[in-house]
C-alpha cells in the first residue's frame, strides 16, 4: 500500500470519527473539535490527490495543496469565532447547551 | 475568451470588499457612510452587467489575471447570476437604508453593533456577488465561507445569550456544510483535475466518485440553505437578529446556497441522469413546505412565525428541481422556480422589515397582543399583507405566478404529486397570514410606544411592490433567465 | 567511517528516546515522568542530531540541525519547569 | 514491508488512535490536549506526502495556534465550572451517528481507493506557466497561491479580517474599543519569560526567514505570518508584550493591510498587465514579495487578535 493510498483511508477513517463526535457530543467545544477532525481528514484527501498528480517533474500538484493551504487558515479562523462565540454564551448565561428548548422561554411556543 | 465589460464582474466583487476594508481600517461613523456611499454602485455595476448579459444574450465571462481555467479562476455571469446580482442590489442597499437609525454610530466614536452590522453587510454583498459569479467550485467555497463569516455576528449582533446560543448552532451546522462540500470539491478534482464548471460539466461521467461528491456538497448546501429536516438552526437565527439584518438573511442568504446547489446540479452534472436524486430533494422540499408551514401556524411571536415560513417557502425552491429536471416542461419548472427566490426574496425581506417596525412601536410582537393594531399602523400591516398575498400565490404576485409555472409544469410534465405541497403548502399559509392579520383588523386598542417611522415603513412597503409587479414580468425576462442554462441531457441552450 | 558513527550515535539517541518512554508510561506520578521525559528528550535529539550532523549537505544545514537541537532544549527546559510549577501550585 | 511501511503504517493507526481518543475522551480538558498532539502528528503525514508547505501550515497553525486557542478556551470554560452543559445523547442518536459516520467513511474509503488509474493534475499546466505569470517563483505553491489563484487567497484574507471582527463583536458594549484579555490569568514566571526572551527573537529570524525563502523553496507567507504569530503570543503569555486595544489606528491598519496591498496591486495589473490580478512578466516576483509582505504582516497580527478573543472588561 503506497503511503497516499494509507494517507487516503486516513481521511476517510477522521471524516467518519469527526462526523460521529459532530452529532453526538452535546458539547460545543467538542462539536468544535470533531469539526476539525472532519476538517484535517478533507484536507488529507486533498493531499492525496495532490501526491497522485505527481507529473511534470513536480512531486505533487501544487493547485490542491495551495488549496489546503487556504481551507487551514479559514478553518482556524472558524475555530477561533466559534470559541468566542462559545466562551460569551458561557459567561453570559453559564449554559453552553445548544439545544433549542432550553432557549425558549415559557409562552412563547416553538421549537 | 474574456468578453468586452468582463472586468465589471471583478469589480461587482470588489467594490464592497474596498468597502470593508476601507471601513474596518477608518472605523467609527465611516463604515454608514461607505456602505451607503458604495451601495448606488453596486447597484448601477449589477445593472451594467444584466445590460451586458442581456444585450449579448451570451454569458459575460472573465477570466482572473488572464489565466484561463483550469489553471485559472473564471467569473462568469449568465441570466440567472445577473438576475439574482440585481435582486442583492435591491434588498441589502434597502436593509441599510431601513437600518440607518438603530445602527446609528454616536457621535465621535465608535460602537460595536454598529461597526459590525454596517462592515457585515458589505460583506455579505461582497460573498453573494462571487457566489453568483464564480465559475470555480474552490472559489465558491471561498465565497460560501465569506458568507458564513458575514452572516453569524449579524445573529448575535444584540449579545443575548438566546441569540449567542443561535449563532453557535448556525455556525456549527454552517461549518459542518462547508467542510461537507469541500470534501466534495477535493473528490471532484481528484477525477478530473479541474474545478472549472464549464469544464466539468464536459467532462463528468456517472462514475460512484461522482455521485459521492454530488451528495457531500448537495448534503453541505442543504444545510446551509436549512432545507427540512436541516432546517432546525434557521428559525432562531432568523427571528433573533435585527429586522434588517433577517430580511438580508432570509432573503437573500439562504438563496446563495441554494443557488449553488443549482449549479451543482444543472450546470456540472447536466448530462447525467438526475431523475430520482431531484426526485429526492423535491420530496423533501414538499416535506419542508407542509411541516415549516404547520410550525408556524403554532408561533406565538411574528419573528418566529416568518422564519418557519422561511423554512417552508425554501421547500418550494426545491421542488424546481424534480420539475426542472424533467425532459417536459424542464423550462416550465425552471421559470417557476427562479421566480419563487425573486418573490420569496422581496416579499420576506418586506415583512421581516415590517416586522421590525412593528417590534419598535408595540414594543413586543406577540401576535395574540395585536387587537386593532392595523389601525395604528396602516403601512405595516398592509405590507404584512400584501406580503402574505405572495407568501400564498395569490393573484397578483411574484409568488401566484412561481406556482402558476410550477403547476404547468406539474402538468406537462406528468408530475402531479408535487401539486400536493404547492397548493396545500398555499393554504397552510393561508392560514398563518390569516392569524397575523385577523386580530389586527380586529377590534382592540393597542398601546403604541413609539409611533413608527414614515421611512422605514416606505421601504418595506416599496420591497413588497416589487414582489407583486413581479407577476407582470414579460416572456423575455424569462428568457433572459435561461441565458446560459445547459439542458438537461447535455447540449446548451 | 561516518556512516559508522552516525548509525552509532543515532541508534543511542533512539535508546534515550525508547528509555524516556518507557519512562513516561511507567513512572508513578508526573514529577517522575516529566524527568525521565526531559532527560530522554534532550540527550536523545541530541545524539540523533549528532549522527545527522556528518550527513549534512551544506554546513548551513549541519547548523540548522543544531539550531533546531537548541531550540528543543529551550522550549523543553521551560515546559519542564512550568509544568513542575503547576503541578507544585496544584497540591498546595 | 519496508521499514518505512512500517513506519507509515504505525503513524497512519497513530493518528487515527489519537483522533479517536479526540472524540471520545470522556474530559473536555483531556480532549482537547489530544487534539494538539493530533495536530503536530498530522504535520508528519503532511512530510510523508511530499507536502512541506502544508506540513509547515499544519504545524504552526493547525496545531500550534489552535492549540493555543482551544487550551485557552478550555481552561476558560473550566473556570466556569458550573457550565451547564445539554443532555447526553441518546442511544439512538448514537445509533444514527455512528451508521451515518460509517456510511460516510466507507464511501470515502471505496471512492478512494477506486481514484482513476491516470491521476488527473495541474502540475503540467503549472509548469507551463512558470515561464508566465509564476515567473521567477521556484515554489509553485507560492506561483499557485499568489498568482495562479490569487482571487483566492486575497478573499481568504478578507475572511479573517471577519473572522477577527467576529470575535469582537461578542465582547460586551461598554468593552468595546479596550484591548482583549491577557492569554494567561497567572503571572508569568522566570521559566516563561526567559522563554520568551530567548524563543521569541530567533523565531521571528525564522519567520521571516521562511517568509523569504518561500518563492523558491518550502514556506512563505502564510507559514512565516503564522510563526511571528506564534512568537507574539509566547511574548504575550510572559507579558512581554499587551494585547493591543481593538480600536488602535495601527492595529486596523496591520489587519487590513494584506489583503488592501493585494487589491491595490491586483487592480492595477489592468493597466499595467492588460488583466485584473495579472503580473507584468518582468515584475511579477519582486510585485509577489511585496504583496507578500504585507500578508506577512496581517497574519501575522490576525492570528494572535482571534487567539485573544474580544475585547475584556465592561461586563454585565
Amino acid at each position: 500500500m503506497t503511503p497516499s493510498v494509507l494517507a487516503g483511508l486516513v481521511g476517510a477513517a477522521l471524516v467518519g470519527l469527526g462526523l460521529y463526535g459532530l452529532i453526538s457530543n452535546p458539547h460545543p467545544l467538542r462539536k468544535l473539535l470533531a469539526f476539525n477532525l472532519v476538517g484535517s481528514g478533507v484536507f488529507l484527501v486533498f493531499g492525496i490527490v495532490a501526491r497522485r498528480g505527481a507529473a511534470a517533474g513536480f512531486a505533487f500538484d501544487p493547485v490542491p495543496q495551495a488549496m489546503v493551504i487556504t481551507g487551514i487558515v479559514v478553518a482556524f479562523a472558524a475555530s477561533a469565532l466559534a470559541v468566542a462565540l462559545i466562551l460569551r454564551l458561557a459567561a453570559a448565561s453559564g449554559k453552553v447547551t445548544l439545544d433549542p428548548r432550553a432557549w425558549t422561554k415559557p409562552g412563547e411556543g416553538g421549537q | 475568451m474574456t468578453a468586452p465589460g468582463g472586468e465589471l464582474l471583478v469589480f461587482a466583487v470588489l467594490t464592497p470588499v474596498l468597502g470593508i476594508l476601507l471601513s474596518f481600517a477608518r472605523g467609527g461613523r465611516a463604515a454608514e457612510a461607505i456602505t451607503l456611499a458604495l451601495a448606488p454602485v453596486g447597484l448601477v455595476l449589477a445593472g451594467f452587467v444584466a445590460w451586458l448579459v442581456a444585450w449579448s444574450g451570451a454569458p459575460l465571462v472573465y477570466e482572473i489575471g488572464g489565466l484561463a481555467p483550469p489553471l485559472g479562476i473564471a467569473l462568469r455571469a449568465d441570466g440567472a447570476s445577473a438576475t439574482m446580482m440585481v435582486v442583492t442590489a435591491l434588498i441589502v442597499p434597502a436593509a441599510a437604508f431601513y437600518a440607518r437609525e438603530k445602527f446609528a454610530t454616536p457621535q465621535g466614536g465608535e460602537s460595536r453593533s454598529a461597526l459590525t452590522f454596517w462592515i457585515m453587510l458589505q460583506a455579505i454583498w461582497a460573498a453573494l456577488n462571487l457566489v453568483f459569479l464564480g465559475s470555480d467550485l474552490f472559489n465558491l467555497y471561498v465565497a460560501l465561507e465569506l458568507l458564513t463569516f458575514a452572516a453569524v455576528p449579524l445573529v448575535c449582533i444584540d449579545g443575548r445569550p438566546e441569540t449567542l446560543a443561535a449563532a453557535l448552532r448556525y455556525l456549527l451546522f454552517a461549518l459542518f456544510g462547508s467542510i461537507s462540500y469541500l470534501l466534495g470539491v477535493a473528490l471532484l478534482y481528484g477525477g478530473y483535475g479541474t474545478l472549472d464548471i464549464v469544464l466539468l460539466g464536459q467532462k463528468i461521467e456517472g462514475t460512484p466518485l461522482v455521485w459521492t461528491a454530488a451528495a457531500l456538497m448537495t448534503a453541505g448546501l442543504l444545510a446551509k440553505t436549512a432545507l427540512f429536516p436541516l432546517h432546525i438552526w434557521l428559525p432562531p437565527a432568523h427571528a433573533n437578529a435585527p429586522a434588517a439584518a433577517s430580511a438580508v438573511l432570509s432573503g437573500l442568504v439562504v438563496k446563495g446556497s441554494f443557488f449553488l446547489a443549482l449549479r451543482l446540479w444543472f450546470y456540472v452534472l447536466p448530462g447525467l441522469p438526475i431523475a430520482a436524486p431531484a426526485a429526492l430533494l423535491g420530496a423533501l422540499g414538499g416535506c419542508a413546505a407542509l411541516f415549516g408551514s404547520i410550525l408556524a401556524l403554532r408561533q406565538a411571536r411574528l419573528k418566529l412565525l416568518v422564519a418557519y415560513s422561511t423554512v417552508a417557502q425554501i421547500g418550494y425552491l426545491f421542488l424546481m428541481f424534480p420539475l426542472a429536471a424533467a425532459p417536459a416542461g424542464g423550462a416550465l419548472g425552471w421559470s417557476g422556480g427562479f421566480m419563487q427566490v425573486l418573490a420569496h426574496a422581496f416579499a420576506k425581506a418586506a415583512m421581516f422589515l415590517s416586522a421590525g417596525v412593528l417590534a419598535e412601536a408595540l414594543g413586543h410582537d406577540r401576535i395574540a397582543q395585536f387587537g386593532g393594531a392595523a389601525r395604528a399602523l396602516p403601512l405595516t400591516f398592509l405590507t404584512l399583507g400584501l406580503g402574505g398575498l405572495s407568501l400564498m400565490g395569490l393573484p397578483p404576485s411574484g409568488g401566484f405566478e412561481a406556482k402558476w409555472f410550477l403547476l404547468r409544469a406539474c402538468a406537462a410534465s406528468g408530475q402531479w404529486i408535487w401539486a400536493v405541497p404547492i397548493l396545500g403548502g398555499g393554504l397552510l399559509a393561508g392560514g398563518y397570514v390569516f392569524r397575523i392579520l385577523a386580530p389586527a383588523l380586529g377590534d382592540g386598542e393597542v398601546k403604541v410606544k413609539a409611533s413608527p417611522r414614515r421611512s422605514q415603513e416606505l421601504v418595506a412597503l416599496g420591497l413588497v411592490v416589487i414582489a407583486l409587479a413581479l407577476a407582470f414580468a414579460p416572456e423575455n425576462f424569462f428568457e433572459f433567465i435561461r441565458i446560459g442554462r445547459p439542458l438537461a441531457g447535455g447540449g446548451a441552450s | 567511517m561516518s556512516d559508522l558513527f552516525s548509525l552509532v550515535a543515532i541508534c543511542a539517541g533512539v535508546f534515550f528516546f525508547f528509555a524516556g518512554t518507557v519512562g513516561l508510561l511507567r513512572f508513578p506520578d508526573s514529577l517522575t515522568r516529566l524527568h525521565a521525559l526531559s532527560k530522554a528528550d534532550n540527550l536523545g535529539l541530541g545524539l540523533v542530531v549528532l549522527g545527522l550532523i556528518p550527513r549534512a549537505d551544506t554546513p548551513l544545514a549541519a547548523l540548522k540541525l543544531v539550531v533546531v537541537w537548541a531550540l528543543a532544549l529551550v522550549s523543553g527546559a521551560s515546559t519542564a519547569q512550568l509544568i513542575g510549577r503547576a503541578l507544585r501550585r496544584g497540591r498546595k | 514491508m519496508s521499514v518505512l511501511a512500517a513506519l507509515d503504517l504505525g503513524l497512519a493507526l497513530l493518528v487515527v488512535g489519537v483522533a479517536a481518543w479526540t472524540v471520545s475522551a470522556r474530559n473536555l480538558f483531556a480532549a482537547v490536549v489530544g487534539y494538539v498532539a493530533y495536530g503536530l502528528l498530522l504535520a508528519l503525514v503532511w512530510v510523508r506526502l511530499y507536502a512541506p508547505d502544508v506540513a509547515l501550515t499544519e504545524a504552526a497553525v493547525g496545531g500550534g495556534v489552535t492549540g493555543v486557542l482551544l487550551v485557552t478556551a478550555g481552561k476558560r470554560l473550566d473556570a466556569l465550572a458550573s457550565a451547564e452543559i445539554g443532555a447526553p445523547p441518546g442511544r439512538g442518536l448514537k445509533i444514527f451517528a455512528g451508521a451515518l459516520a460509517a456510511l460516510v467513511a466507507g464511501a470515502l474509503a471505496w471512492v478512494v481507493l477506486t481514484l482513476p488509474s491516470t491521476p488527473p493534475s495541474l502540475a503540467p499546466a503549472a509548469a507551463e506557466a512558470a515561464s508566465g505569470p509564476g515567473a521567477g517563483l521556484g515554489n509553485p505553491i507560492t506561483a499557485v497561491l499568489i498568482s495562479y489563484r490569487s482571487f483566492d487567497t486575497m478573499l481568504e484574507k478578507v475572511v479573517l479580517i471577519l473572522a477577527v471582527l467576529g470575535v469582537w463583536s461578542v465582547g460586551a458594549d461598554a468593552a468595546w474599543g479596550r484591548a482583549p484579555a491577557p492569554l494567561r490569568k497567572p503571572e508569568p514566571d522566570g521559566a516563561m519569560i526567559l522563554l520568551a526572551q530567548v524563543l521569541a527573537p530567533v523565531g521571528l529570524l525564522i519567520g521571516l526567514h521562511i517568509f523569504w525563502v518561500g518563492a523558491d523553496a518550502p514556506g512563505g507567507a502564510f507559514q512565516g505570518g503564522a510563526l511571528l504569530a506564534a512568537m507574539g503570543m509566547v511574548a504575550m503569555m510572559a507579558r512581554l508584550m499587551a494585547p493591543p486595544r481593538i480600536d488602535s489606528r495601527k492595529l486596523r491598519l496591520a489587519l487590513v493591510a494584506g489583503p488592501a496591498v493585494f487589491l491595490v496591486v491586483g487592480v492595477a495589473g489592468l493597466m499595467l498587465a492588460g488583466h485584473l490580478f495579472a503580473y507584468p512578466q518582468n515584475f511579477a516576483k519582486p510585485l509577489i514579495l511585496f504583496i507578500e509582505a504585507f500578508m506577512v504582516v496581517s497574519i501575522a497580527v490576525a492570528l494572535p487578535m482571534l487567539v485573544s478573543g474580544p475585547p475584556d472588561g465592561g461586563a454585565k
